[in-house]
């Protein structure tokens, strides 16, 4: 156990995931000399050599493309796309081949590949550097999507997804990467990679998020005691396969669900849970399933992003909304 | 001031190109100097310094066996377009012109090595040990490529146009991570089979980048059969397809892809390079699709009968016949034994075609997931439910 | 008038763009002396030349690309994708160029390009060629995404696309390019692109759908008909924006709102539709929002297409489910 | 049998290329010998029997306003990323080493024609009128990119690495096709900004594929400035990336980057060739970025000092002022004169950026689509509804 930062997690994470099979590799732009332009794989390249960490050509399909191949071969590589806006490039790759491959060769071809995104808002930056977008990838077959939202979780499920031999869709809170938490090293402790946790438990209403808003929504449900409300918080951790029994399970307790992420709410991930709490708690709603999402604009400058992003207040106002139904 | 005139673009078929002579109605592509060939149209063997000593051990024998490659790959392609025209099959994708090219590099590579195709490399299927039959899923619908690519070094066909040349150069630096390179004899290398089209996509691009960053043992292998669908080659490149090597510091070599020595020979040196750590090289087959682009298309909507008259003076396989007849001697119980054996085959695949099952809706679910999904089990176990509701066995 | 198959009425629809707008040019793999593998673009290049109907290399990021600059120089470029699989290498030039560059430039760079796309299956086709990926549009801000259902909505449709300042993503069912319709050529007589339509009047239950299982649900709601069940069948046409107005209309009459899609549900626009109606019906369901989609998984080989496809059965067995909640 | 070594990459900072001289503690690439150069970093006129003519016009005044761009460009440069340093600018692009790239191209454009930058041409954007101020808002999070492109003749910036090539090709063909092309006065042409990581891009290589095929009148301007953030150009390349053109059958120059003269001539003789019909042609303009990739980075984790300092005797304003000064026998008044623009030209900047508002959350919707969405509008209602509820303009 040692305090750590979800950065200084991720590297570890890779770190212990790198010495116990000799099959990791790790690839992407700028990820070895300069450790990542978040630093992510800081000394890696120092310590396991240029064979094993990367600093490729300046080309997503290239980073996607030849991790299928080396996977192909028997490896286990990890890329890095190096914000979220920059995996368009690189999608093809992901939806024809490395979402397919196992499918195409009935398992003859597994596709171990885990491509880690840094992505949302928050951090003050241009254009293409603040996207959300897991839907894209969520609604993929073939592909497995996750997000951390706390350093703890990072090291954990990073290591998780590199054993895990499907493709994995690995998003990394940006704007969280410097917060702290205590972080255990026992790997057989942690949940499963595909489960959903209550991260606080509550009573009156039911917020399932991800990601950057976990944070945002814990500091609600602590801002709600004041009004009376007892909030129950769930870390979805899982976007593809969604697991919503625990959801399922706190919204037939409470009868309220807000759902919260900072992707543009159409046709996404948090539509999806909308759409299917409904169906299974239908009898149990006391109010519909509401959700506070980034609006279904591009991201907009930076300037503007406290507004885009849901915060504190446009969490609670949901919550008040929903309570007042 | 003169107003500048209008563009209007060449018909990019008319535009006669440098290494172009006009024979008959309209200007047929030679290949220029630069093609590399053993064996002419004619079927006399012709002299390369470069590249003789790659074919030296052809014998009669050997020849016998690459002509005896071709029949059969020819057959077999024949009945799958015959299997589709009878339902049998919703598509085949003919290779019919090219057998030379897949056949003469099939036959290059060596058990160690790993080959990528797209969707027409049947007759490299056919060297690495692919039974047709096992072809035919794809086309029926009943799989998405059914053979085990590990065990017989042969990748799923790849259609989506160029993504293959991206894996196969991760799979080539793989065996470079590996220090499977260097032996001339033991060496792995790598081969990726993709058309003149392809050469557009930023995908076959990127894997030339990549595979000359990171010194891969792999052979691009582009059989240029002149057409994308209905696109003409003019389309896609104002020079030679080899040539674009150059531009990334690797060698490029244009091929006579309708002669299977040359496309041995040729090949063999390529792997020969990637094995002792001198990869990737470029080879551009240059060759001709003599059928439709797919039982799907209709070739006579843009293009001339002539063109595809005056390719068929060089077939592929008629100058291996008429070398083993005139130079080496053959008698005609060879050529019956090949093609009674072809006959047997056609019926094997057409007998094989028609028995062949529908997989059940179960196959739907699986795969999808090496650890399962439970999203996906949930709908398999209610769809499965529900369609044993209909036929009672509920 | 005149009776038509949806491909004829798609290149008359075509034909008349082009008369009506020198600017108008249209692009793809094969459209030209081919006029495209399913001939919708048929005959233009003759008449138009083959400066306004470009046979182009073979680069899908190439045909967005270069459109977005023609549509920059003031051209209205028509782009044809050969296959819904094959939208995926030009997906980052819709995502990060076309999609935005009205937005980044505050309106001083329009984007009236069209991007069409035969989707869905059901006509035994290889890998790739069978796909629905119109969600992957329809979560971006930025893009209007369109599917029409029948020859005359085509013929309409595809003009009004091609008229909007507006990136479309124009998706048409390629299993029903051969049916024919009466096609009516007033276009100012035509709904406006991005309403919904009523197709069917109803009042046991409504379901929504769009583009090939129009004609699928219209023929679910016939055989519902012995049953007793008058079912109300809306046609979405309007993907982004949705146009749920008439929808929300309907399911306050009716109470019951199933969705029909053949495109994987998880993360979709189905999610979307069913995440909006319980909120904006809340009071009105008598049931859960139910979806009939294709399955979680990869299109599957061609002879299970019939099992991996929603038909009249599991439409009505959905209808049968609503109507027992 | 021996067991192949372990390929162990060599460090490709380390590895000389051909066109590598060895310079003090390490090599240093001088851009070898087809390397364009009418300016010695010397300050000496070299004669260029190809290019010459192209920069024949360029006499003492000239230069001197060549001079004088390039130094209100680095100071404009300098504020932007001092502005940064003080908490102004989310981000900073730093151009530092660069001017001469983009101002002796960026001068050889003509009103009429267009330029498609990436995120770092703010020299050239300079060239096309836009005043520096107007670039603030994108580092600065108040706007996307606030300049009129097509009064300007300058496209947005494009932040997606590749991009703007596609974009660009198509603008060019769409000059084809208006029969813009032909006249070499009023000829129209496009430029197309990159940098040498973006070649390894398959967006780059499809522009030059479609450039080609359609005979766009595009110049394809790589400013390699020898790293992509903290990857090394022998990473991307083996070989000049000038020498990428040949593989599509179009010229490919390179030019030393750091020659604003020779930037000039050749980007002339380019658009030239565009504007009569013989485009595209590639540049590689050879220069070096002298400062960190943007102020987010830290180019000292990743490269030695050394080289910086290496380059920094090839500073392409030193050696026009040298120029200026010895050859030409321009007075210090001058140079004060161009120096109290520049120190004039940072206080307006500061000022400007420190004014600058920020946008309201309307901003957020705006623009989105040209006919309004009914769902961005709801959306929009209601949040500045909500908005207003706490700022209590409700
Ligand atoms: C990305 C992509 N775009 C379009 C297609 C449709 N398509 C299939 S084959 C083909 C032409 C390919 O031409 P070429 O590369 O020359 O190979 P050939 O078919 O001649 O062997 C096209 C356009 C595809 N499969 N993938
Ligand atoms: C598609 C994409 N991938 C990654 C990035 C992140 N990125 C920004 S600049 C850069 C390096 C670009 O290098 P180069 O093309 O040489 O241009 P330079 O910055 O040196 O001018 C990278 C990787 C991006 N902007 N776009
Ligand atoms: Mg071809
Ligand atoms: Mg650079």
């Amino acid at each position: 156990m040692a305090v750590q930062t979800m950065a200084k997690a991720l590297n570890d994470g890779l770190r212990a995931a790198m010495e116990r099979d000799p099959k990791v590799l790790i690839m992407g732009e700028d990820v070895g000399r300069l450790g990542g332009v978040f630093r992510i794989t800081d000394g890696l390249q120092k310590d396991f050599g240029e064979q094993r960490v990367l600093d490729t050509p300046l080309s997503e399909s290239g980073i996607i493309g030849a991790a299928v191949g080396l996977a192909v071969r028997g490896f286990r590589p990890v890329c890095e796309i190096q914000f979220d806006g920059f995996v368009f490039p690189g999608y093809d790759q992901i939806v024809s081949q490395l979402a397919k491959l196992r499918y195409r060769s009935q398992g003859r071809v597994p596709m171990p590949v885990v491509v880690r995104i840094p992505f949302g808002g928050g951090i003050g930056a241009v254009e293409h550097h603040s996207e959300s977008p897991e839907s894209l990838f969520a609604h993929v077959a073939g592909l497995k999507v996750v997000a951390c939202s706390n350093a703890a979780d990072a090291h954990a499920m990073i290591q998780q997804a590199i054993l895990s031999d499907d493709p994995v869709i690995f998003f990394e809170p940006k704007r969280r990467y410097w917060e702290k938490a205590e972080v255990g090293t026992d790997l057989a402790a942690a949940p499963p990679l595909h489960s959903a946790r209550v991260v606080r438990p509550g009573s009156s209403l039911t917020i399932a998020t991800y990601g950057p808003m976990v944070r945002t929504c814990l500091d609600a449900a602590t801002a709600a005691v004041d009004d009376g409300h007892d909030i129950e918080v769930i870390d979805l951790r899982t976007l593809s396969p969604l697991d919503l029994g625990p959801v399922a399970d706190s919204v037939r307790r409470t009868g309220r669900l807000v759902v919260v992420s900072e992707a543009p709410g159409e046709s996404s991930v948090s539509s999806e849970v909308a759409a299917r709490v409904q169906q299974e708690c239908f009898f149990s709603l006391e109010a519909p399933v509401l959700r506070v999402t980034g609006f279904d604009t591009p991201y907009p400058p930076s300037r503007l992003e406290d507004d885009f992003l849901p915060d504190l207040d446009r969490v609670l106002d949901a919550v008040d909304r929903s309570m007042a139904w | 001031m003169e107003e500048p005139q209008a563009w209007v673009p060449s018909d990019p078929r008319s535009r006669p190109s440098h290494d172009q002579v006009v024979a008959g109605l309209k200007g047929i592509d030679e290949g220029g100097p630069e093609l590399v060939q053993l064996l002419t149209p004619e079927g006399e063997r012709t002299a390369d310094r470069r590249f003789d000593s790659y074919a030296a051990d052809v014998g009669v024998e050997e020849l016998k066996a690459l002509y005896r490659d071709m029949v059969l790959v020819r057959r077999a392609d024949r009945e799958g377009n015959a299997l589709q025209r009878q339902g049998e099959l919703g598509i085949w994708v003919p290779l019919l012109g090219q057998e030379a090219a897949q056949v003469g590099s099939g036959r290059a590579l060596r058990p160690q090595d790993m080959a990528f195709p797209s969707y027409r490399e049947h007759g490299v299927a056919w060297c690495r040990g692919i039974d047709p039959t096992e072809l035919l899923g794809i086309f029926r619908g009943t799989d998405h490529g059914g053979w085990d690519a590990a065990a017989t070094g042969f990748h799923p066909y790849t259609i989506v146009i160029g993504n293959q040349c991206l894996n196969a150069t991760g799979y080539a630096m793989g065996q470079r991570f590996e220090s499977r390179v260097g032996d001339p004899e033991t060496g792995e290398a790598t081969i990726c089979y993709f058309g003149d089209g392809a050469t557009s996509q930023g995908d076959v691009h990127e894997g030339f980048v990549w595979a000359a960053a990171y010194d891969a043992p792999l052979v691009f292998f582009c059989q240029n059969n002149q057409w994308a669908i209905s696109v003409p080659l003019t389309r896609q490149t104002r020079v030679p397809l080899y040539q674009r090597a150059r531009g990334y510091g690797f060698p490029g070599v244009r091929v006579d892809g309708n002669d299977v020595l040359a496309c041995l020979a040729v090949t063999r040196w390529a792997l020969e390079e990637c094995r002792t750590g001198n990869g990737p090289v470029l080879i551009e087959a240059f060759t001709y699709r003599m059928d439709s682009h797919t039982t799907s298309d209709d070739a006579t909507r843009y293009r001339l009968a002539d063109e595809v008259e005056l390719w068929k003076l060089k077939d592929p396989i008629e100058r291996v016949r008429v070398n083993l007849v005139r130079s080496l001697g053959v008698g005609q119980d060879f050529f019956d034994g090949v093609e009674a054996e072809s006959d047997a085959l056609a019926v094997r695949l057409r007998e094989f075609c028609r028995a062949m099952p529908n997989p059940g809706p179960e196959r739907i679910f699986s795969q999808v997931y090496a650890d399962p999904s439970p999203q996906v089990e949930a709908q398999r176990d209610e769809y499965l439910a529900y369609h044993a509701s209909f036929t009672g066995e509920a």
